[in-house]
């Protein structure tokens, strides 16, 4: 049961980094690759956080939940990482897809 | 059942860090590329917990927090310069 | 084991940690603080001399951690000379530094100098391949600073090349000794010495490999051919006090040679016996030569001192390389009178440079400058003595080497290559002092500036070594001799270190 | 008022608290001291990084938050999968601008994360004025929607969270 | 100890000792300078006399006191026929000249300098002649060198006296050095330096394979301090110096030297074809060529320059011949040179001195003016012609009879008496010359002065060498016999040969050969100047002062071509220089030996992650090079390779090092950035694909090395010491994590020294940083403004919420370190870039007005916690940095450990935090003081 | 695996000898700590690679990895960032006295040319200060 809780959780987080490094690789242009890390970022390392908190609670006498403190430092960071990419990116000029609609205030 | 889905993880986060370095090295510009690199530490802290339950060994979570402490100084730094030249002023 | 054995290495480092906490007081306290504690040094410097004047090896545990697991002090015979010399050396920079200016012209002079100095003891004293690595970088960081102290156009660019060759010579430091941990298992100068005897016939080529590479990043330090191109440079463009406290940089390139090679890979070293000298031998040739080349070719005479120190550097490597217990107490005659009266000769270019005011150090023809009897008196000794004419220490040196040199397979070449040498030297200085001092006009609106007789005491005394050293060139002969024969005997030095017990008996504390 | 000098931020040091005793994974009475120690220390040594003092009106509401922000993620994070998997020419990407009404600017900074964290949509930037969010969203169908759903799940609950003194 | 004992040693000494006096006393008196140098030559006379009587008794004083036995450097005099001659010849003419000079120095000229000069000239010259020690005798021979470069140079003013002084040191030295380095061959095949020893040597010398080697190495000392063809040249341009030296180092002392050598050695060395040919050829070019070249000499000094080259090759060829009259014909030639050449040297200063001039074109007719000054003259150039009555005629006689024995043994019998003939028909021209010219042939034409006789004290001197070729000239057994004898025997080391010397040997070829001399030599002389037209077209400018220079200039050109190549304060060589010697020694070491390039260890198998994270490293670092031209690119690509080496070290088993990677990563990359802004964002193309390729080369080489060098290592076994660590680290060093035990326990030494470097390098910065300038671009790259908004307030809002907590990990890492991954340094680099993400996000100014703490204090309160440490152990009488630690069992909390190496760990997090922020921060506080450019505008 | 390390390491020696081979003063500090990195790399493996046996005592543990070479290569860090600080710092002092970035401050490089000339015609721009 315990295995097979841990190979869900490690598949989904796996997957949704894997998602977010394709995201990142084939959309077409930095905006939209922009979204890509997040997933990696969020549910991707979560859930492999989550399996590994789980792991570790087993295998030793104690809780292990500093796992979570990961979580918390990347859902601290993360975003304001993608803010200043984002903010740099614009600072430049950098080109956006011709779709990209501007909708204004 | 552990293993496989552990061999299956790595291999799809392994590509993860391929499509993401491919994103570097080809840009085109240069918040693409901190955005890749970025999005590498966000992948190694993946791979390192991973490592971690495969090595049934803890001693991997701190590089994992330094991790995600660290990628994100590189990344202010980078997008600060990119903004201003002067990161700090 | 006396704990007094520490102080050499430790009084500098508090020294430099005193420094830092006395800036904010003012220079004045630095500068009386750096005296006393540089005069302390040589203080215990001398005590250091004396305790290491036996056949017995002074050597401390750090961390009460037997050989080869901890790092240990050694002060022996040789070492307790280099400490001597340093500390005397930095007495007369120091003072001469203080009573120019040197020292305000930047920040952290005083810490810079200290920590040097902590880092040239540090080296001298360890008997461990990684540890002297770090107190490389110890000294060499310091000397990064001291070099760049005041600044300029012409220092700076010297600066960035020194510190960048260094950079890859330290690199080269560290495959040189993992790849010495990656076969011996140990990094005890001492316990190497045991497990080179035990490398199999198979790891041999590997073993040489790293020694040689070893040697390559003493080399640079000691600046050998083709290593040595970053000193012309960074000794003529920094300052004179710097300058001369560097005269002591080269000598550590040497005595790590000599202290690592030299045990290492010494007579029971088996097929890897000495493995290094050839190079040492061939390369200090090769060395001299061009460095008597560089002292003809110099255009201006800061340049010339430093291919000169080049010179004297590259005489001691032949010595070296020569390999008998006779040569390496002539290298040691050798080594004193080169570091002391190279720094002389530094001060003396500087003092010159001073008083030809706009004309500086060039080979042109200038004003008269200040007082041209004393100063072109003591210059024109300093150059006897370190193009080794006689009646001074640089001839007896050279003889010594000769003569120790007699029965080597290439004594043709060492004959030629050492006096050929000596002789374009000669000739160099006879021009450039014939220039600075014969080759004068008075010039209108071109003042002189007076002498600094207080430097110029500094300047005087380390001259006066030169004749002191001929007159007792007996006692340091015997001396020599007997430091000679204590590193020739490298088992002693590692049953000295591998023997000494920790302090109450065993390790569990 | 020495309480108050003292716990310059009692929510921060109760926070720091709790991250030391899972940093080393115990609750051993050793640890549980020596963090009482530090989450008192740290915060009072760092208290002039913190120029506004944030007090939370109801701590509960704050782990309400997390929760549904939890559960936002994992919602989007499918939908956006969803997205980045299949044919690029269906994604309708744009800028909008989303007017706040959060003031406290840890308010804002907690909004424009919880943006960013939640899959489709990144905050690139903030006006001058504060008054102005600028949003990438990698999909936009209707904006007004989005604007409305930003505003119902993540601004209200913090508008009543944070106040600012 | 009576003077006797120690009189020989004291002779040389005493003149050096005067010195100092003779300069010193100047100031006082001018005259009392040439006062102490004539009393001490007195005195020093009256040192030796004691002695003579038992030289004279054929006896040898040896007084040695033993010095550097190791090398066989004793300090030994020696006293003998030979050295007494010689002795007697330096303190004697010494003497006349020093009273000569007295008068002959103007009133500008300093005393002080000359007498102090001349007196350590005198002494070096008597201490190669009474040296028993060989090396000791090379001091001496160089320092004659010495001296007398500092006594040609004396008008230093004058640039023909500086660069004569120069070439008779660049000479002679050179000439000292070959001695130096015969002198040390002699001593190898004999097993001692001393005399007495290498002259009862003789069979084994010239026996030994290094006889040859040793010989020329010794007549190069001989050759070059005699003048000896063709090392000749210097001793014509040593006449700019002033005439009482040339009258003394020019014709008695110095060049005389080399001869006495070939005196000393003639037992050890001589008797051989090689010592023949050698010693004759010189001297039979030098007395040629010195006595053609005479002729042609429009001033005074060169004519005696080039007549005392002539005589000098005179007496070298009397050695050469090797027997033991020509020894005898050499030394008694030796004597009479010295005096008529002495004399006729003063005469020419004393023209000089009264006329102005030495240009014979110009003078004439000086007889009139000066008769007494003439007569002189005429006597010593009569001597020097070899005319009857005279002492030259003497040594001439018994030069001509042993040409005419030497030629016996010679294919071409008669070559040798052709040409010693044709030499003194010059000789005797030009010594006509000398009379004709300057005190006939018409009325002076320009002089400067009004020649008159000079004081009647200067003429005293040369009144004394004239009468003494006079004496000697007619009775010349009676002043020259004794001592010729012994120095002969003393020569010889054995005793002399019957010699008579006598006016009269009746009718023979000797007497016929000067006869023809004679008179072909006034014919010669009568047809001067057709002779002066035809070798001033020929052969003038023949010189070997052209040569020298030619070869000088070559020489200074070679050094500086060969110089400039190497040192070219070019960066990039030098780097090359190293790297590839690095190569080279390695590869020729390693295949010096047997041994194969890899060994046997099993090797692990690769997952195709680690494959994968390889091939990242291994594009990103190509990736840095490729796009190095785009600086910010290239960075980015630098931060790839950093982040994966973290990822390696925890695959294989170093969190600790994992931890230090990824922080020190960071920090880098900040510092980069910093320093970029006030750099050029790209790299200008290198165009010169020679270096690009050579460069290319270097690189490849080195990565195959580099990776040779691993596989050759990790494919090997080894045992290490690290069982001992493992096994000591907790019951030891109370630490379960090994690697932080061994940093701050069993090698906290590195650490100690590590720390310093980092405190150094912060310092270092610090220094370099105050008042530098720099511009800064007001614009980015691609000429866009800076966004005017410095501190986005999303970024600053959440930075610092994080502050707090990364402090916090910041503790923790610190206490955990000493057991679990972590440490002082990761937890200092930790608390620096949390503390540097404020600056980031808020800027130095708001930062700092927070942490007001400086730096400096923070490194120095951690250097002197961990020195302090390491300290308290030693009161306690443990040796440096002895660690300890212990269990604490409180209540509620429970047990836990304390330990020293915490202290130690507590100081190293101080340093790091103190030096990695000043580093960062002074250089972000760099803007401040820059000054902006824009870009934009330029473009 | 060895293999597969030693062609890193050689990789990025080969890479940091190139840029330190360059002519301009960023490149070559790339270049060494490219270098840096790649000794690093080295040193540590002279202990051997180990997978999964780091030197934390543990009972449970089986075998340790050789402790020492990760100590000596923690040190060779430390001191790579000091002189690569120490470096970059001097490369800026060099860029401020001699004019360019050239390591030996000989050509001056093109946006150095600019720059003189638009410091002759004096029209400094201020950056506007948020
Ligand atoms: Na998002
Ligand atoms: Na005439």
């Amino acid at each position: 049961m315990l295995e097979w809780v841990l190979a869900i959780l490690i598949l989904i987080g796996a997957f949704f980094t894997l998602v977010g490094s394709i995201g990142l690789y084939k959309l077409s242009d930095f905006y939209m690759r922009l979204h890509g890390p997040t997933k990696a970022s969020t549910l991707g390392v979560g859930a492999i956080l989550i399996a590994s908190a789980i792991h570790f609670s087993f295998k030793t006498d104690g809780v292990s939940l500093h796992e979570i403190l990961v979580t918390l430092f990347l859902f601290i960071t993360a975003p304001v990482s993608a803010h200043l990419m984002a903010k740099a990116a614009i600072h430049i000029k950098v080109k956006q897809v011709e779709r990209t609609r501007q909708l204004e205030k | 059942m552990l293993n496989l889905a552990l061999s299956l993880a790595f291999i799809m986060v392994g590509l993860a860090i391929l499509l993401s370095f491919i994103r570097l090295i080809i840009g085109p510009n240069t918040p693409d590329r901190i955005l890749a690199l970025d999005t590498l530490y966000i992948n190694s802290i993946a791979l390192l917990i991973l490592l971690g339950i495969n090595l049934q060994s803890a001693l991997y979570f701190e590089a994992a927090l330094l991790i995600a402490v660290m990628g994100f100084m590189g990344t202010l730094a980078l997008s600060k310069y990119l903004l201003r030249g002067d990161i700090m002023e | 084991m006396s704990p007094f054995t520490i102080l050499p290495v430790l009084l500098p480092l508090i020294g430099g940690i005193l420094m830092l906490m006395a800036r904010p007081i003012g220079i004045d306290t630095q500068r009386i603080l750096s005296l006393i504690l540089t005069t302390l040094l040589v203080g215990v410097s001398l005590v250091s001399f004396q305790l290491a004047n036996s056949e017995i090896y002074q050597v401390v545990l750090l961390g009460n951690w037997q050989a080869p697991f901890g790092i240990v002090i050694v002060l022996d015979r040789l070492s307790a000379l280099m400490l001597l010399l340093t500390s005397l050396l930095a007495l007369g920079a120091l003072w001469y530094a203080i009573r120019t200016d040197t020292d305000k012209q930047g920040q952290h002079f005083h810490v810079l100098f200290q920590l040097q100095l902590f880092g040239l003891n540090g080296a001298f004293m360890t008997g461990d391949v990684f540890n002297l690595f770090v107190f490389f970088e110890v000294l060499l960081i310091a000397s990064y600073g001291l070099l760049l102290h005041g600044g300029g156009r012409l220092r700076t660019r010297a600066g960035l090349h020194y510190v960048v060759i260094n950079l890859v010579g330290s690199t080269l430091f560290l495959f040189a000794v993992g790849t010495l941990y990656g076969i011996l298992g140990t990094l005890n100068i001492a316990d190497m010495a045991i497990a080179v005897r035990n490398v199999s016939e198979a790891d041999q080529g590997i073993v040489a490999t790293a020694a040689v590479l070893l040697l390559v990043v003493f080399g640079i330090k000691a600046a050998m051919f083709p290593l040595y191109l970053w000193l012309p440079g960074a000794y003529a463009y920094t300052s004179a006090p710097v300058a001369a406290l560097f005269a002591i940089m080269t000598k550590v390139g040497l005595y790590s040679i000599i202290r690592v090679h030299g045990t290492i890979f010494g007579e029971e070293a088996g097929d890897l016996a000495f493995v290094h000298i050839e190079w040492v031998l061939l390369l200090g040739l090769i060395t001299l030569a061009l460095a008597a080349l560089g002292v003809l070719a110099a255009r201006a005479l800061r340049r010339q001192v430093a291919y000169l120190i080049l010179a004297s550097v590259a005489t001691l490597m032949v010595a070296i390389g020569i390999n008998n217990e006779a040569a390496l107490a002539a290298a040691l005659y050798y080594l004193i009178h080169s570091t002391m009266l190279g720094a002389a000769m530094f001060l003396i270019a500087d003092v010159i440079m001073k008083g030809r005011g706009i004309y500086s150090d060039s080979f042109t023809k200038a004003i008269p400058i200040d007082r041209p009897i004393i100063v072109g008196s003591v210059f024109m000794l300093l150059g006897i003595a370190l193009t080794g004419m006689p009646p001074l220490s640089g001839f007896f040196g050279k003889v010594m080497i000769l003569h120790s040199a007699l029965n080597h397979p290439w004594f043709a070449a060492i004959l030629s290559v050492i006096l050929t040498a000596g002789l374009v030297m000669i000739i160099a200085v006879v021009r450039s002092g014939s220039l600075l001092f014969y080759s004068v006009q008075k010039e209108e609106g071109q003042k002189t500036s007076p002498l600094n007789k207080s430097a110029f005491v500094a300047v005087f005394l380390l001259m006066l070594v030169s004749p002191l050293m001929v007159m007792f060139a007996k006692p340091l002969t015997d001396m020599n001799t007997q430091i000679a024969g204590q590193l020739f005997n490298g088992q002693a030095y590692i049953d000295a270190v591998l023997s000494t017990v920790p302090y109450g008996g065993n390790n569990s504390k | 008022m020495i309480l108050q000098r003292l716990f310059p931020h009692p929510f921060l040091t109760l926070i720091l608290w709790g991250i030391w005793l899972l940093l080393n994974n115990t609750i051993s009475p050793g640890h549980i001291v020596l963090g009482a120690v530090l989450a008192i220390l740290i915060p009072w040594l760092t208290s002039s990084y913190w120029p506004e003092k944030i007090s939370i009106r109801h701590p509960w509401m704050l782990l309400l938050y997390v929760l549904r922000v939890l559960y936002e993620i994992l919602v989007a994070n499918a939908v956006v999968a969803k997205l980045i998997l299949g044919p690029q020419k269906n994604l309708k990407p744009g800028f909008l601008h989303y007017e706040l009404k959060l003031t406290s600017s840890v308010g804002i900074g907690l909004l424009a994360n919880t943006i960013s964290l939640t899959p489709g949509t990144v905050s690139c930037d903030l006006s001058k004025d504060r008054r102005y969010l600028l949003i990438h969203a990698l999909h936009i169908d209707d904006v007004e929607a989005i604007k409305a759903d930003i505003h119902r799940k993540f601004e209200k609950p913090l508008l009543e969270i944070f106040v600012t003194c | 100890m009576s003077l006797l004992s120690f009189n020989l040693p004291l002779a040389a000494l005493l003149p050096f000792a005067a010195a100092p006096l003779a300069a010193w006393s100047t100031r006082y008196n001018r005259l009392a300078s040439a006062w102490v140098a004539g009393l001490t030559t007195l005195l020093t006379l009256a040192i030796l006399f004691p002695s003579m009587q038992a030289v004279f008794a054929g006896e040898t004083l040896i007084q040695q006191w033993s010095w550097l036995p190791a090398i066989g450097f004793n300090i030994a005099f020696r006293l003998d026929g030979l050295a007494l001659l010689f002795a007697l010849l330096i303190l004697l003419i010494g003497l006349l000249v020093i009273f000569y000079a007295r008068y002959y120095l103007s009133a500008k000229d300093s005393m002080g300098r000359f007498y102090a000069y001349m007196l350590m000239f005198m002494g070096s010259m008597l201490g190669i002649v009474l040296s028993e020690n060989l090396l000791q005798l090379v001091v001496f021979w160089e320092l004659t060198s010495i001296t007398s470069f500092l006594l040609i140079s004396y008008w230093q003013h004058r640039q023909d006296a500086r660069q004569g002084a120069r070439m008779a040191l660049a000479i002679t030295g050179a000439g000292g050095l070959a001695l130096l380095g015969g002198v040390l061959l002699l001593g190898h095949i004999v097993g001692s330096y001393e005399l007495t020893q290498v002259l009862a040597s003789g069979d084994l010398i010239r026996g030994h394979d290094l006889y040859l080697p040793t010989l020329l190495l010794i007549l190069l000392g001989v050759f070059t301090k005699s003048a000896q063809f063709p090392f000749h040249f210097w001793l014509p341009h040593a006449m700019a110096a002033p005439t009482p030296v040339s009258a003394y180092l020019h014709s008695a002392t110095m060049v005389k030297a080399g001869i006495f050598l070939l005196a000393r050695f003639f037992p050890a060395l001589s008797g051989t074809p090689e010592w023949s040919w050698l010693v004759g050829t010189a001297g039979m070019l030098t007395l040629l060529i010195g006595a053609y070249v005479a002729l042609f000499k429009h001033d005074l000094k060169g004519l005696l320059a080039y007549s005392t080259l002539s005589h000098l090759g005179l007496i070298t060829l009397l050695f050469g011949f090797g027997s033991q009259m020509a020894l005898v014909a050499a030394i008694f030639h030796i004597i009479n040179h010295a005096t008529f050449k002495g004399s006729l040297f003063m005469v020419a200063g004393i023209i000089d001195h009264e006329s102005g001039s030495r240009d014979m074109r110009k003078l004439n007719g000086l007889f009139k003016m000066m008769p007494h000054t003439a007569m002189l003259a005429m006597i010593a150039a009569a001597a020097m012609a070899g005319v009857p009555l005279l002492n030259g005629f003497l040594s001439k006689e018994m030069f001509f009879e042993q040409a005419i024995s030497a030629s016996d043994t010679t294919l071409a019998a008669w070559t040798i008496p052709a040409l010693v003939t044709l030499a003194a028909i010059f000789s005797v021209a030009y010594s006509l010359r000398f009379i004709h010219d300057v005190f006939f042939n018409g009325e002076p034409i320009d002089l400067p002065k009004t020649p008159h006789e000079p004081p009647r004290f200067m003429k005293i001197p040369v009144d004394i060498l004239v009468v003494l070729c006079l004496i000697v000239g007619v009775a010349p057994m009676l002043l020259i016999g004794p001592i010729l004898s012994v120095a002969v025997a003393a020569s010889l080391q054995a005793p002399a040969p019957e010699f008579s010397l006598a006016i009269w040997h009746g009718f023979n070829l000797p007497l016929m050969m000067s006869f023809i001399a004679l008179v072909l030599g006034v014919a010669v002389y009568t047809v001067r100047h057709r002779l002066f037209a035809w070798h001033d077209r020929c052969l003038h400018g023949i010189e070997g002062k052209a040569v020298f220079d030619w070869l000088q200039w070559k020489t200074i050109r070679f050094a500086k071509k060969v110089t400039d190549y190497f040192d070219q304060t070019t960066l990039q060589p030098s780097v090359s220089w190293v790297i590839g010697g690095a190569l080279v020694l390695s590869i020729l070491t390693f295949f010096q030996f047997n041994s194969p390039l890899f060994g046997d260890r099993a090797l692990m198998e690769a997952d195709v992650i680690t494959i994968l994270m390889a091939l990242t490293l291994i594009v990103a670092s190509l990736l840095t090079v490729v796009l190095h031209h785009q600086r910010l690119t290239s960075l980015i690509s630098i931060g790839v390779v950093g982040l994966v080496v973290a990822l390696g070290f925890v695959k294989f088993s170093a969190p600790d090092l994992a931890l230090t990677q990824l922080s020190v990563e960071v920090v880098t990359i900040v510092l980069l950035l910093l320093a970029l802004f006030f750099l050029p964002q790209h790299t200008p193309q290198e165009r010169s694909y020679i270096r690009l390729s050579r460069d290319g080369i270097i690189s490849i080489s080195a990565a195959v090395a580099v990776f040779l060098l691993t596989m050759a290592v990790l494919s090997r076994e080894y045992t290490s010491i690290a069982n001992f660590f493992i096994e000591n680290a907790k019951p030891g060093g109370g630490g379960t994590n090994v690697v932080n035990v061994i940093l701050v326990d069993f090698r906290g030494f590195d650490t100690l020294g590590e720390i310093v470097v980092l405190a150094l390098a912060g310092l270092g910065v610090f220094a370099m940083l105050e008042g530098l300038k720099l511009a800064a671009p007001a614009k980015d790259v691609e000429g866009l403004e800076w966004s005017h908004d410095p501190h986005p307030p999303i970024m600053q809002t959440l930075t610092r919420l994080l502050f707090p907590l990364m402090l916090m990990v910041a503790v923790y890492i610190f206490l955990r370190g000493h057991n679990l991954p972590g440490g002082g340094f990761i937890a200092g680099l930790i608390a620096s870039v949390a503390l540097i993400s404020q600056y980031l996000a808020n800027g130095i100014d708001w930062t700092n007005e927070r942490l007001r703490t400086d730096m400096h204090r923070v490194m120095w309160l951690g250097l002197l916690i961990a020195t302090g440490t390491g300290v308290v152990s030693m009161l306690l009488s443990y040796p440096f940095l002895t660690s300890a630690f212990t269990y604490l069992n409180w209540p509620v909390v429970g047990k836990f450990e304390v330990a020293s190496a915490i202290a130690f760990d507590l100081g190293v997090f101080l340093v790091v935090v103190g030096a990695t922020v000043m580093i960062l921060v002074e250089l972000g506080k760099l803007s401040h003081a820059a000054h902006f450019i824009n870009v934009e505008d330029i473009k | 695996m060895e293999w597969l390390i030693a062609s890193v390491i050689s990789v990025m020696t080969g890479c940091g000898v190139y840029l330190t081979l360059r002519a301009r003063t960023f490149p070559v500090v790339l270049g060494l700590t490219l270098l840096a990195y790649a000794v690093n790399v080295f040193l540590f493996s002279m202990g051997r690679l180990q997978i999964g046996i780091p030197a934390v005592i543990d009972p449970a543990a089986a075998a340790y990895t050789d402790p020492l070479p990760q100590a000596l290569v923690l040190t060779a860090i430390v001191i790579a960032f000091g002189m690569t600080a120490f470096l970059i710092v001097l490369a800026l002092k060099a860029r401020s006295e001699l004019g360019n970035d050239h390591v030996d401050g000989l050509h001056r490089s093109d946006d150095e040319l600019k720059a003189t000339k638009h410091n002759s015609t004096k029209t400094e721009t201020e950056r506007s200060q948020s």
